[in-house]
């Protein structure tokens, strides 16, 4: 059966030409690029290009690149570095829509080692309570993070503007962008409040476990991972040459691709969203649709449950993710969606669409034409459904 | 992706004895939409007390839909006396297994079959006993030994794949915790 | 030229059949394991074989093992956890001659975070002090961490032994295993003492950036990286499928490999080393040699230095590793040849051969003929150098 | 693997002058096996006091052999005064450059060159002033302040690039640092 991926918010396929690029990195000069010898050092040249290009995706200095093993490695190691940095400041922001990477690390930090942490509020559309924000920004705030676009939802945080408040009373502002690169322009010297910014490889076709993180050259910044002194001493291990390398590729491509987001993609985006909601009755979107990602559709469907829609649509071939932390073994609807007040009829049956450059206006007819049966379906089934 | 087998797959794809039923001599409805999943069962009565006819309507997922559906497979024939004994074990028994992050499911099938007879038989449902320690699921402390003694559970996560408490916002599961493990704590004394 | 690769210590070629296995799972199964979809699902399943296969190889139950980035990851998710789990207790143990992973790690805990920290000192030969470990083991002891074999002399330590020791005194006991995984057979079993042991794959020619943990079942794992619910919360980030398939794959190798490794492997590394003792006046080999790995010979030519050697070995298209951090920026020799009390003058002139089951005699015997030119010369150079 | 440039990895590979001297005019020996590196650098000089010759015997690393071998090079015909001012810099120089971790082996050249040259006019080579700060490598406060100042160094790592000081048990790390710090406080106000 054709497979239809429209999940790429989750991962995406790593592009033939990263492929490539990396395949003689395993058996070929798969030496050591710390080593000595030429074989091993050859590799650690290649690195550098692959840092470079990987700086420039974001407008970035090679030197501010960190490489990491994933997103929620670049998040966790941005945080803990700036505790770190500031022990005697005891208090932490971040979104109430954070990805678990953050907000799981926050709530650790916040029963376990004692800090006192906000999770700023958004309103029914996902964008963030600025005045709520500004408010609880002290000088015993040692790390603001904030996410610059969000996973689920695809909502675009102002972060350049919180990043300059940061900085003038400064606080260390760190962004997770693991779903903003690639999909809308990054430029860290126009945004110059950032301090730290989280890549992930497998959000850009680049490979899954492999990440970066920015971190702004000033900032001297502790190793979360102890060990060796690859990476100039700010993060041991074995670098992880083929994916690195996939990584610069990646990034090499997705700058390419940004416009070919922003027009096409985004139209195919629009035409889903208005077909879907033309042709399915109560049926909304989540989120602020005047500032979001241009590949991503948070579409609810009252009174159904997000993975029978999930299983029904992989019965046609198409992959999507539901807006319920179901595999979690939780049952309620996802925290981003919670903090929306989406309301539970719409919010249980949620479906996230999320395209790539990849995805086709073909594909998407596919999906429109499939969609409407497979709800009608399962409301036929439900007792919330007003016949 | 669950790793839902080819009887629980059937029945998800092809439920049975879906609708609403005309005139039900018995309906019992548990869960909500808050809840994330929720089953109205409908029985046909005779006058033996033999359960001649079930249908359903749930909302949920592919293991609560095909769990009615085998609920209602299942009750068809039995007497009330029969019905009442059935259990959430049975259910996922005829089902091949559930994933054991799904047994609620199972166990929501149970409790709407009970409610239904006994809102039949016109027993009074009761007020829940016990203090409600889950307020996301409203499930109280007595539920929650009963469950853990019921199914031999070994930790908070387990209750919350049968009785979904602790699978909400999360923070009554350190509760949760405590109380299975002073049961696991005295069963070498009791058994 | 045609390269004489004996630096697997450092890291190792990926295997063909690696590779081979991992290829699928770039471009075409690339679906997030955790996703509701077939097309992830169906990548979950694979997770699960790789994970019987890497417990495989230390006899393991699947559920025992938690995929991680690499060797350093697990190494200080490991030290981590066992703090975590014990906060009361505030003295850590080790050797003096552990991998940076964890030596790094405890001077930070150290001074950083006000940990008591015992460094084991070992003799001459590489072989630990029992006497003075058994003697600082207390009840405020939250973890002992001791390397099964040594990176550079190949020295095994007696883990069974001091397992056994610990877990009678009711003390968590990690091991690195880095460097014995693959090369000697290990056997969680029967070191029941073992609470948690470290593994990384380019050491066994699965690629860079894949690591594992070993956890015994009934430890309450807290994870090191804070995020999603993968690896049943032990570890957040998206799965790093692909090379946990090429993990998997080369576990299983390496299980076939266990004999070559014992009989010919151990067979070229004592022919290379008695060929250059025999060749080379006012050479040394570092290390017990009765316990060594069978793969590893640390041998050290007097008045001369290192990096020099290992360049002109270079030039002859032979890589090795030398004794010294010279990389890092330090000019000493490394911690483990100080901690052996080698004397400087053949400890800066040490090079550390490690071979793998590609090798060959063929490659041997090419050594053997190179280095004795190269060390001469560089010996005619040195003012140090009897005459 | 350092990135040697073609001219390093030359003098590396063919370094000129080797050897030792059967009668040198003056000899300048610096380092020790126990540092990792050292050179003995012997010089013939003529009456009018101009370097007629110069050879060397170095341990260490690619660098400090091509250092060595520059050096020689450099100094051949040169008067002792004027040899008596090349500087590191002017050695690294002469070498297209060396990676920044290896510029101590370029000061180790510019060492045994005026080692020699002061035993040769007979000066008495002094007691280091200053307190010793890096015991590894015999590095004092004052060493360390005239090596920040002349090569405009930032941290305490190019410290070690330089003069080694810090590259052993790293225990004197922090101190350096300090110093590199206070020096770049004031720098702003002294310059
Ligand atoms: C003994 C030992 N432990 C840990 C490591 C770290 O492994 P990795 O480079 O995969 O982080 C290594 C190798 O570098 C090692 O030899
Ligand atoms: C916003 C955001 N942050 C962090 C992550 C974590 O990235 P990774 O899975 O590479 O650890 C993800 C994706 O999973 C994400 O969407
Ligand atoms: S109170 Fe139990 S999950 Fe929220
Ligand atoms: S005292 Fe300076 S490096 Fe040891």
């Amino acid at each position: 059966m054709k497979i239809v991926y429209t999940d790429n918010n989750a991962t995406t396929q790593v592009a033939p030409e990263v492929l490539e690029e990396m395949l003689p990195y395993f058996s070929e000069n798969y030496g050591n690029p710390s080593s000595m010898h030429t074989f091993g050092g050859s590799v650690g040249k290649k690195i550098q290009e692959a840092r470079a290009k990987t700086a420039a995706l974001i407008n970035a200095e090679p030197n501010e690149i960190i490489f990491t093993s994933c997103g929620t490695e670049s998040d966790n190691a941005a945080i803990m570095a700036a505790l770190e940095m500031n022990p005697e400041k005891k208090h932490l922001i971040t979104s109430a829509v954070e990805h678990p990477a953050i907000r799981n690390l926050y709530k650790y930090l916040e029963t376990k080692k004692g800090y006192q942490v906000s999770f700023v509020s958004v309103d029914e559309k996902g964008i963030l309570d600025l005045d709520m924000l500004y408010s609880i920004m002290t000088n015993n705030t040692a790390i603001i993070s904030l996410m610059w676009a969000n996973n689920e939802t695809g909502v675009i945080f102002p972060v350049e503007e919180v990043a300059q408040k940061s900085a003038e009373m400064g606080i260390l502002f760190h962004t997770d962008a693991v779903q903003a690169a690639g999909k809308i322009p990054i430029d860290i010297k126009k945004t110059s409040g950032v301090d730290m910014l989280s890549l992930s490889g497998h959000k850009i076709h680049a490979p899954k476990g492999i990440g970066a993180l920015y971190v702004k050259n000033s900032i001297k910044f502790p190793p979360f991972l102890k060990g060796g002194h690859q990476e100039k001493g700010r993060r041991g291990g074995t670098e992880n040459t083929a994916s690195i390398v996939g990584l610069g590729k990646a990034c090499e491509l997705a700058s390419t691709h940004l416009e070919d987001m922003d027009q096409r993609v985004r139209g195919l985006r629009d035409h889903l969203q208005k077909s879907l909601l033309e042709a399915i009755p109560a049926s909304s979107v989540n989120g602020d649709q005047a500032n979001r990602l241009p590949n991503t559709l948070s579409i609810g469907f009252n009174a159904i449950e997000g993975e029978s829609i999930l299983l029904l649509m992989d019965q046609a071939g198409i992959c999507a993710s539901s807006g319920s932390a179901c595999t979690s073994g939780s049952l309620d609807p996802s925290h981003v969606l919670m903090a929306m007040k989406v309301p539970f009829e719409s919010a249980h049956g949620t479906i996230r669409f999320s395209l790539s450059t990849y995805n086709t206006k073909e594909e998407m007819d596919y999906i429109i034409e499939k969609m409407p049966p497979i709800i009608k379906r399962l409301r036929d089934m439900s007792p919330f459904w007003n016949r | 992706m669950w790793e839902y087998n080819d009887k629980v797959k059937d029945h998800f794809l092809n439920p049975r004895n879906v609708g609403e039923m005309t005139e039900p001599s018995a309906v019992g409805e548990v869960g909500s939409l808050s809840c994330g999943d929720a089953l109205k069962l409908f029985l046909k009565i005779n006058k033996s007390g033999r359960i001649v006819d079930a249908t359903f309507m749930t909302f949920g997922c592919a293991s609560a839909v095909a769990s009615s559906s085998a609920l209602t497979e299942m009750v068809k024939g039995l007497t009330l006396d029969e019905a009442e004994k059935l259990t959430n074990d049975d259910i996922a028994d005829y089902l091949d297994g559930l994933p054991k992050e799904k047994m609620h499911c199972s166990v929501m099938g149970q409790d709407a079959l009970r409610k239904a007879i006994r809102s039949y038989k016109g027993i009074e449902i009761q007020e829940k006993p016990g203090n409600v320690v889950c307020e996301c699921f409203g499930v109280t402390d007595l539920e929650i030994i009963d469950t853990v003694k019921d199914n031999n559970l070994k930790n908070a996560e387990d209750v919350t794949f049968y009785i979904k408490a602790g699978g909400g916002c999360g923070k009554c599961v350190e509760k949760i915790e405590s109380i299975v493990e002073s049961l696991l704590s005295e069963a070498p004394v009791t058994q």
